[in-house]
């Protein structure tokens, strides 16, 4: 196949891959989906970046380094367990408020979205790490020291 | 009388500080120290005369859960030993100071010392048997790190660490028939024991606390078999060994024996145990004392030939057994203590202590040897010195036995009488062999008697043997009786004679005199002869075979079973599981119900699983890597399948981007793995691993069928089915519980996962070979200790960021 | 369905544990695989399969199939998931320390006395 | 504090360990940071014992679901106590860290790491809900992977992997005992579980979920026959790690043998008492033969581990208060000397730069300090009065001895002389004798870092003489707990008793 083809049709998946998966994310309380489908979906679409181009340049379209993306989900995920704990409320107790958005219908602004959000988040990380890292046999963007 | 808890608590409060005083004071320090053991000694003087059977007490609760306090009781018995370790231990503080040479670390004797003197204390004051064995632990101890005080030497360290493992032994038979004694009587104290005699005795456990209790002694006070420690504890310094060793820490078992006497014994079990034990020792001390060349050695086998002379007497009941007794652990701390300080007298001034390089020591330290005379005359049982009056008393007491005269009381005579004889041989041949006769001074010039501190304890040691011997009356009453009633927990009023009285005790006397005359004078047909007669078994050997079985042991353990293939141990965990499984199904005995209760299957699942199927043992068959793969893959993809068919969308769009995932990781990982060999696995092995892996495969589909027929109760899903939009504002019920119901679960999910990749990151990144290691493992070359490599990694180490 | 269902646990849990048994690194990162596999399915099985619908709450109540499981074996998947990721580094780590990926030559026997 | 203080221990280590990844990776600020948490953590358990002790077990509702549907942490006083002596054992093995880790492995996230496997190790503790003590075995345990393999030396990697597969099949066998308990039980909540499996007591299923369960927790913490990975997996890693796994992880094992024998099964039948009693036996025998042949001070007190676990079991067997509480206060002991140990035979390590006791002798008269509090660790470990080693053995002995069980305690007592013998032996040859390793003056320990070293053993070693001092409170503590232990409906009834209604 001609490479440019392959590339630019991987591009168009990487968006329509990505836009699915927060597609998936948003909806997964009440449809199958969820952050950790969604997080999945993202990482196999920078897998399919990887395969066709290399690994450090799918590794660029998320430019943030990995464990700050695995801190900042964790740290999301356990957010909302403090912040119920800082309400009075026990460790984890999730809110849930519907609301209406354009595009997605009725949502619901529920902290466990946030939770959730949290769990995307990590697996876009952890995936993107290991895979870069065993595709490299070294160190992704994050060097060592800092 | 919490001055008493004070007195047993003085050295070890003050034992810490020792050190940091030898920096400061220097050598001085021993006279310091020796402030504690002398006012002591003047507190416990105190008593002397108050006390006889009726003890003065101080209780402090510690532990009441487990019924150990901090009780303890002082009477005539108790009184007696106190008097002795504060006594001679004073004595002793003061020698070291001029045995122990500029450069031995002071600061750690008296340390250790200390230590033992409190702990020594404890043991003779505790009124609570837990107590007691705390004691009576810490002198264990205290010992072990006082004979390896020279621990540069091996044998030092040998001798200290078979002296405490036999001792040691020895206290957990203490503390063992402690808690049974717990167990019938209700209490650890003595003193409430007592109260409930009756009932110990009755039990069924009575035999086993009885033995148990008199391992515990026995092992302390070096009984035959446990004598073998002994000898090796004299790679002491000399004090040590005049101090712990013949006055003080091998006297608590005869300590321990008395003190029990009253609660277990007064039974023929309890008085012909020890009596046995304590004749064979009598006997087996003194014949292995003659055949030691080392000065030290030989005083070693008296020692354990006179504790198990005095041991019988405290298991007698008698009151003239329990006067001598009392009498003789004076006694023989008074010239056992002089000799040990007089040996190391003459091993400091001549270098050795090899008895055939010693003689005609008089001439050139007239004192020493003069001292030395005395001393080894009274071991003898020489009239008029002190050891004479305990012998007499002792032969008196071993004609008139608790039970009545027999031939096994008659055979104990016999062996006393025996063994002192041999006894009257050895002394001999410190009394007069060293002393009289062609100079040899060993590698010494010119011996001379040493500075009066250091004489100062063998003169007014052998000062007592002159005295009560000739004038045994001033102990009669505040010391002999009174320990005797202390131990009998009744008033004694017997008598001492420092004449002899015509009867059958003098008889045996002058028997073992004569004998040991007419042995001393052909002393070298005597060592022939007892050359001859090897004991067939050693006790020692069976310590060392013991060690050594062990030893071999363990390897041979290791090496069966730590093979350290991985294969082995996940059979190991398979096979435990298939007979843990078994033995349960077995014990349990109930019939299996198995009423199935099964879901129509319809063609495209049946294809599925037979896929599934398929694929599983293609995996396992394939030898080429990729193929493996392709089918890991396809068995992946039908179990996502299969769960879109079993209604789980949620688990099959997770296992499939799952599955794509982690074939991306193994395809990437494999690119830096070689490729899969041909096996060369025998036919054999191969059937086992096919009828292990069967089994475990059928093991699974059986506890799967299991639970399938054993619904017992209705799953709480319900609940999560009907709460989930109300509680959880979701309708994807599995997504609600992940996030909601069970959000913990997830939590903790996605923190494996995170600490899933910093390990990738890190395990591939940081790699140390490359770089040097900063900590070896075990396993490597060993690295020589000036290796210039070493230096450098520990300069790396050393410096921190 | 369930008997089915079992034979395929039986069988993969079969396999995967042939494969632990075997000395190649590989083999056993792929005898985990299937085990995993295996329990998973097991998990499903616990609860009764097919009694309803996908456990999605509709606007009318149906059966469905019982959730709970399903939630416990998507975190399984997913802690497997990191497990492998591990394991796989850790193989061809070793294949690069000690240069062979045959665990009878990794025993650290040795050393030992 | 309310219930939520039970979430604290989980939590802050994890804000922790997210704080650690997120900050730029400067030592520094690593080792601050766990510092400060750490200690913070520990107080915290502190402050949950007390209120443990003065209201009774307290529950936290996750998510405000109610038992037996959503997930609770429970804590009571074992589970309070043994998070606080993690958080102990775990600050003064970070002091130890930050004094020898090596700056890459600091680097790479040991920090971090290390505050995952807290976080792991207490939720394990404190959770009520059998799925969620799956999902904190793993999380323990794959930071525990990492840890043991971390700076990827070969011998770590080599014995890392077999330690990975093998807990890999354990964490399966718990999978399997997880679904067979569902699936006939219908519930994952311990105290629900406990309700039913007494409603149904004599189902086969019960005995084989015990069993199964028995073999899980076994692996975990070691037992006989399933120990052989751990002698030598846990000699590879830093001094830091080995000391914190060989004081700590087996633990969690024996906890999690305890809460479910107290708690689901019981051992009043006269199988599991047999099978437990053997096993207790047969871990002792076969830990102290391991140690004999031995001549390396790490691995010595690797093979004690296991008799050391023998002794809980045997606790865990004879099932009376009294010696439920001599194997709760063993395991406190263990914890605490076990690291102890570990941590002087790291000093000795980066005195001498060898673990192999031909290659040191004479360090009491270079170091008589370490010579001192190893000898002191080494006499309360096998057992010599008045430390506290002595008197988990005297508590069992009494126990066993109370109830007719002869052949275990004789088998406890011959082990502890030898344990004696293991201990003597390493002071015999590595710290009496002449000088034979390089004095500390001519190697790049410095005498400074050297007292700094001496820091956190010191720390625990007078834990250590404290516990046995005070044995009235650690008793009383201990003995406590296994009443409530030995009730499992005060257990049953503060999580579903005021749940349900809720």
């Amino acid at each position: 196949m001609n490479p440019l083809i392959l590339r630019t049709s991987v591009r168009i998946h990487l968006y329509l891959l990505t836009l699915f998966s927060f597609y998936l994310l948003i909806r997964g309380h009440n449809e199958p989906g969820g952050g950790f489908i969604a997080g999945l979906l993202t990482a196999s679409a920078m897998v399919l970046q990887a395969l066709a181009f290399d690994a450090r340049y799918a590794s660029s379209l998320v430019p943030v380094r990995e464990q700050t993306l695995i801190g900042l989900g964790l740290l999301l995920a356990v957010g909302t367990g403090v912040a119920s704990m800082l309400f009075g409320r026990p460790f984890l107790d999730h809110v849930f408020h519907h609301t209406f958005l354009p595009f997605l219908g009725e949502v619901e602004l529920a902290s466990a979205v946030v939770f959730d959000i949290g769990v995307y988040l990590v697996v876009v990380g952890v995936a993107k790490w290991t895979i870069l890292t065993v595709a490299t046999g070294r160190a992704g963007q994050s060097g060592p020291g800092s | 009388m919490s001055s008493l808890f004070a007195s047993v608590m003085l050295p070890f409060i003050l034992a810490p500080w020792v050190p940091a005083l030898y920096r400061k004071a220097g050598r001085r320090v021993g006279f310091l120290v020796a402030v504690v053991p002398v006012s002591l000694f003047v507190y416990y003087l105190g008593f002397l005369g108050e006390l006889g059977s009726e003890p003065v007490g101080f209780r402090l609760p510690w532990i009441p859960l487990l019924g150990v306090d901090l009780s303890f009781a002082l009477d005539g018995f108790g009184l007696l030993f106190a008097l002795l370790i504060t006594g001679i231990g004073s004595l002793v503080v003061i020698y070291s100071t001029y045995y122990l040479g500029p450069r031995e670390d002071l600061g750690k004797f008296y340390l250790y010392i200390l230590i033992f003197m409190g702990a020594m204390l404890g043991v003779v004051t505790a009124d609570n048997i837990v107590l007691l064995y705390i004691f009576w632990e810490i002198t264990s101890v205290a010992s072990f790190l006082l004979i390896g005080f020279w621990h540069t030497r091996e044998e030092s360290r040998w001798g200290a660490l078979k002296a405490m493992m036999i001792t040691v032994l020895g206290g957990f038979g203490i503390l063992t028939a402690a808690v049974l004694l717990y167990v019938v009587g209700g209490s650890f104290e003595l003193s409430a024991l007592m109260e409930n005699r009756e009932a110990v005795l009755a039990s069924p456990l009575y035999v086993p606390i009885v033995l148990l209790l008199l391992l515990g002694a026995f092992t302390k006070s070096a009984q035959a078999p446990f004598h073998i420690w002994l000898p090796g504890a004299m790679a002491a310094p000399t004090p040590v060994s005049a101090y712990l060793h013949s006055a003080t820490m091998v006297k608590a078992g005869i300590f321990l024996v008395g003190r029990m006497a009253p609660l277990l014994g007064g039974t023929p079990l309890w008085y012909y145990t020890v009596s046995a034990v304590g004749a064979v020792t009598v006997f087996l001390g003194a014949f292995l004392a003659i055949r030691q060349t080392d000065l030290k050695a030989l005083l070693a086998y008296s020692t354990v030939s006179q504790l198990g002379l005095i041991m019988p007497m405290f298991a007698a009941g008698t009151e003239v057994a329990a006067l001598a007794g009392a009498a003789h652990i004076l006694n023989h701390a008074t010239f056992k203590g002089a000799l040990f300080m007089l040996v190391g007298i003459i091993d400091h001034e001549t270098h050795t202590r090899d008895l055939r390089r010693l003689g005609g020591l008089y001439k050139a330290m007239p004192v020493t040897a003069v001292l030395t005379g005395i001393a080894a005359l009274s071991m003898a049982g020489v009239w008029p010195l002190n050891g004479f009056v305990s012998k007499e008393l002792i032969f008196e007491a071993m004609l008139h036995p608790p039970f009545g005269p027999d031939v096994w009381t008659q055979a104990f005579a016999v062996l006393a009488v025996l063994g002192s004889a041999m006894t009257t041989i050895y002394c001999l041949i410190l009394a007069h062999r060293i002393n009289f006769g062609k100079p040899r001074y060993g590698d010494a010039e010119h011996p001379h008697d040493p500075p009066a501190g250091m004489l100062l304890g063998p003169v007014l040691l052998v000062g007592l043997v002159v005295l009560l011997g000739v004038y045994p009356y001033i102990a009669e009453g505040p010391i002999f009786n009174a320990a005797a009633s202390g131990h009998m927990r009744e008033e004694v009023h017997g008598h001492v004679h420092n004449v002899p009285v015509p009867g059958m005790p003098l008889a045996m006397s002058l028997i073992a005199l004569g004998l040991g005359l007419w042995g001393y004078r052909h002393l070298e047909s005597v060592r022939r002869a007892f050359d001859q007669v090897r004991p067939r078994v050693h006790a020692n050997a069976v310590y060392d075979g013991i060690l050594a079985g062990l030893d071999r042991l363990s390897r041979w353990m290791v090496r069966v079973h730590m093979t350290g293939l991985l294969r082995d141990y996940i059979a190991y965990i398979l096979l435990v599981v298939f007979l843990g499984i078994g033995l349960a199904a077995a014990a349990s005995g109930a019939a299996f119900d198995l009423r199935l209760d099964l879901a129509p299957m319809t063609f495209v699942e049946a294809v599925v699983i037979a896929l599934i199927i398929a694929g599983a043992i293609a995996v396992a068959a394939f030898r080429h890597r990729l193929a493996a793969i392709v089918a890991l893959s396809i068995v992946g993809l039908m179990v996502s399948f299969l769960y879109v068919q079993l209604r789980a969308p949620d688990l099959a769009l997770t296992q499939l981007m799952v599955e794509s995932i982690s074939t991306v990781l193994i395809l990437l990982a494999v690119r830096y793995l070689p490729p899969l060999p041909k096996e060369q696995d025998t036919a054999r092995r191969k059937a086992a691993d096919i009828a292990l892996a069967a089994g475990a495969g059928a093991l699974v589909a059986f506890l799967a069928l299991m639970t399938n027929a054993n619904r017992l109760f209705p799953s709480i899903s319900q609940y999560f089915v009907e709460n989930s939009k109300p509680l959880g504002g979701g309708s994807n019920i599995v997504n609600v519980i992940l996030v909601d119901f069970r959000g913990v679960d997830t939590m903790g999910e996605i923190t494996v996962l995170g600490i899933a990749a910093l390990s990738v990151y890190a395990l591939v990144t940081l790699r140390q070979r490359t770089r040097g290691r900063a900590e070896r493992p075990v396993d490597d070359p060993p690295v020589a200790f000036d290796d210039p490599r070493s230096a450098a990694r520990d300069a790396r180490e050393g410096e921190m960021p | 369905m369930e008997l089915a269902a079992i034979i395929a646990i039986g069988v993969l849990f079969g396999s995967g544990i042939y494969l632990l048994l075997k000395p190649r690194l590989l083999r056993v990162v792929f005898g985990s695989a299937l085990i995993s596999h295996a329990v998973n399915l097991l998990l499903l099985t616990s609860g009764r399969l097919k009694r309803g619908g996908a456990p999605l709450v509709g606007d009318v109540p149906a059966p469905v199939t019982d959730p709970l499981p399903q939630a416990l074996i998507l975190t399984a998947i997913v802690i497997g998931l990191g497990t492998t990721a591990l394991i796989l580094v850790l193989a061809y780590r070793i294949y690069q320390e000690k240069g062979t990926d045959d665990l009878r030559q990794l025993r650290g026997l040795e050393d030992e006395s | 504090m309310s219930p939520n203080g039970l979430a604290l221990p989980v939590v802050l280590p994890m804000l922790t360990g997210i704080a650690l990844i997120l900050l730029p990776r400067r030592a520094e600020w690593q080792r601050r940071i766990s510092a400060v948490s750490t200690a913070v953590g520990f107080l915290i358990a502190v402050a949950l014992i007390r209120q443990v002790r003065a209201e009774g077990i307290q529950v936290l509702y996750v998510g405000d679901f109610p038992a037996p549907f959503g997930i609770v942490f429970v804590g009571d006083l074992l589970s309070t106590l043994l998070v606080a002596l993690n958080m102990l054992v775990a600050a003064a093995v970070l002091w130890y860290a930050f004094l020898t880790m090596d700056p890459e492995r600091e680097r790479f996230f040991f920090y971090p790491l290390f505050q995952f496997l807290l976080m792991g190790i207490n939720g394990a503790f404190l959770t009520g809900d059998i799925f969620n003590l799956f999902v904190w075995f793993e999380v323990l345990l794959i930071a525990s992977y990492i840890l043991l393999t971390l700076g990827g030396e070969p011998y770590q990697l080599q014995e890392g992997f077999k330690y990975v597969m093998i807990n890999m099949l354990a964490s399966t066998l718990f999978l399997v005992s997880v679904s067979v308990l569902y699936g006939t039980l219908g519930t994952l909540n311990m105290a629900d579980m406990a309700v039913k499996i007494a409603e149904v007591k004599d189902s086969p299923v019960v005995a084989i979920a015990s069993v199964l369960l028995l073999i899980v927790f076994g692996i975990k913490a070691a037992i006989f026959p399933l120990y052989f990975w751990l002698p030598r997996s846990y000699v590879a890693p830093p001094g830091a790690v080995t000391a914190f796994f060989g004081g700590v992880m087996t633990k969690v094992g024996v906890y999690a043998m305890v809460r479910v024998y107290t708690l689901l099964f019981g051992v009043d039948d006269g199988f599991t008492y047999t099978l437990l009693v053997w096993i207790a036996g047969l871990s002792m025998v076969v830990g102290i033969l391991g140690t004999l042949a031995q001549m390396d001070f790490k691995r010595i007190l690797t093979w004690h581990i296991i008799s050391q676990i023998g002794y809980m079991v045997m606790g865990l067997a004879i099932f009376t208060p009294l010696a439920l509480a001599g194997a709760i206060y063993y395991v406190a002991h263990i914890m605490v000397v076990k690291t102890a140990l570990f941590l002087a035979s790291g000093v000795t390590e980066k005195l001498t730069g060898t673990t192999n006791l031909k290659k040191m002798s004479g360090l009491l008269t270079t170091h008589p300090a370490l010579g001192a509090l190893f000898f002191v660790g080494g006499l309360s470990l096998a057992g010599v009065p008045p430390l506290s080693g002595f008197f988990g053995k005297f508590t069992l002995i009494q126990a066993g001895l109370a109830e007719g069980r002869y052949g275990i305690v004789a088998t406890a007592v011959g082990v502890s002389l030898f344990t004696l013998f293991s201990m003597i032996k390493i002071f015999r040859t590595s710290f009496w004798g002449e000088v034979r390793h390089k004095a500390a003056a001519d190697r790049a320990v410095d005498l400074r870092t050297y007292g700094a070293l001496l820091g956190p053993l010191a720390l625990l070693v007078a834990v250590s003489v404290g516990m046995g001092l005070g044995a009235q409170f650690t008793v009383g503590y201990v003995l406590e707990s296994a009443h409530q232990l030995l009730q499992p409906s005060l257990y049953i009834q503060a999580v579903l008793g005021s749940g349900l209604g809720s």
